[in-house]
């Protein structure tokens, strides 16, 4: 029954890899609206308060955009 | 084993370092690639363990250390946390839900509760007037596929 | 001096850190919130003096501990890369730019010329055998408003 719990909660998870990418794309579009609507460059806390996460996490998600968080994403999506 | 990796960080007990704290071991971890849940599970713990050390080992006096390591060894994530703090007076007492010695801070009591849920092994060591060291393993889930063929 | 922070962290030479260590730095230098545009500037220097200590101080090591530390002292950000790995010959010479002396590895000899360029001050010293330290300096626009004023 373990493994069968194990796979149900496999089946259903989401890799980390992916939902950075996600929250990464949100940020570059956020950051392209805000360059635009400021005239300069956003600083962090407001890409922040515009996603609603914290500034630590814009920095950790961004991280996603420069490289693949596995070789298994690169070779297979 | 195949895989090892580590690091050891220090940083000051102030209420910012609590999401760079956070942030960091999730960084860390996410070499291994996780799914969500275990990752939002780990910033958990390391949340409450790293605020429990600001707050009630070193009362917010932003002039002492908490340290930090986080160590991969294959699949299996171990984090240790340890003040200078004050330290704990029972240890057993202060495990319990919903037990806290910060009532007027609309703590919980939950702290160490969440740690066991979302962790597989909970140590916790201290000495009055010496600090506390706070011990949190848990294996992840780093690849589906290989969960289907157990 | 109204806002002071420090962190401390050190890692082993694994590539895989290089990553960990940019997202650390830029994560706790957050707090100042600066532009994403500095942002990316430190980011990049962190990248670079990583890297160097772990291909040319520890030539990929991995038993090798990188040292890490920042600190910020108002809206000043310094960062130290230290290594114990070979050491510099001649670091004048190290630091021209397109100077490298693994040229089969693709390695751009721009390193520390970036450094230089994104950073206000760059310190580097070194002992043959024994490792190599970089200090990095930078002053950051954090209040567009103060900005206008100056
Ligand atoms: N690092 C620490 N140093 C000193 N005391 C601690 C530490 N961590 C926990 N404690 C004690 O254990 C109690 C329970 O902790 P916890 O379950 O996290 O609940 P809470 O933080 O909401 O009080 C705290 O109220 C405090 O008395
Ligand atoms: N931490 C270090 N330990 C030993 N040698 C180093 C270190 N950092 C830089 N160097 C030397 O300085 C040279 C120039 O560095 P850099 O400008 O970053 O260019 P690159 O890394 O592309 O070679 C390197 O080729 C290497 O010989
Ligand atoms: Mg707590
Ligand atoms: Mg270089």
């Amino acid at each position: 029954i373990g493994e069968i719990q194990r796979f149900l909660r496999d089946d259903g998870s989401v890799k980390v890899s992916r939902s950075l990418k996600e929250t990464a794309n949100r940020i570059r579009r956020k950051k392209d609206e805000l360059t635009k609507e400021l005239g300069r460059q956003p600083r962090v806390s407001e890409i922040a308060e515009a996603l609603d996460i914290s500034p630590e996490e814009v920095v950790f998600a961004q991280e996603a955009m420069r490289e693949p968080a596995s070789i298994h994403e690169t070779v297979y999506e | 084993m195949t895989f090892h990796n580590k690091m050891e960080l220090r940083f000051k007990a102030k209420s910012e370092n609590e999401a760079f704290a956070r942030v960091t071991v999730a960084s860390f971890v996410s070499q291994l690639d996780p799914d969500l849940e275990q990752l939002t599970e780990i910033k958990t713990v390391v949340s409450e363990a790293v605020t429990n050390a600001i707050i009630h080992g070193y009362e917010e006096n932003e002039e002492g250390w908490v340290f930090l390591s986080a160590e991969i060894n294959d699949n299996e994530v171990t984090i240790i946390i340890r003040d200078e703090g004050q330290g704990i007076k029972d240890i057993e007492q202060a495990r319990q839900p919903l037990f806290t010695t910060k009532p007027e801070m609309e703590r919980s009591g939950m702290g160490f509760t969440i740690m066991e849920n979302f962790m597989d092994h909970v140590e916790v060591t201290s000495e009055e007037g010496k600090g506390t060291t706070v011990k949190l393993v848990k294996k992840l889930i780093t690849n589906p596929n290989q969960a289907l063929c157990n």
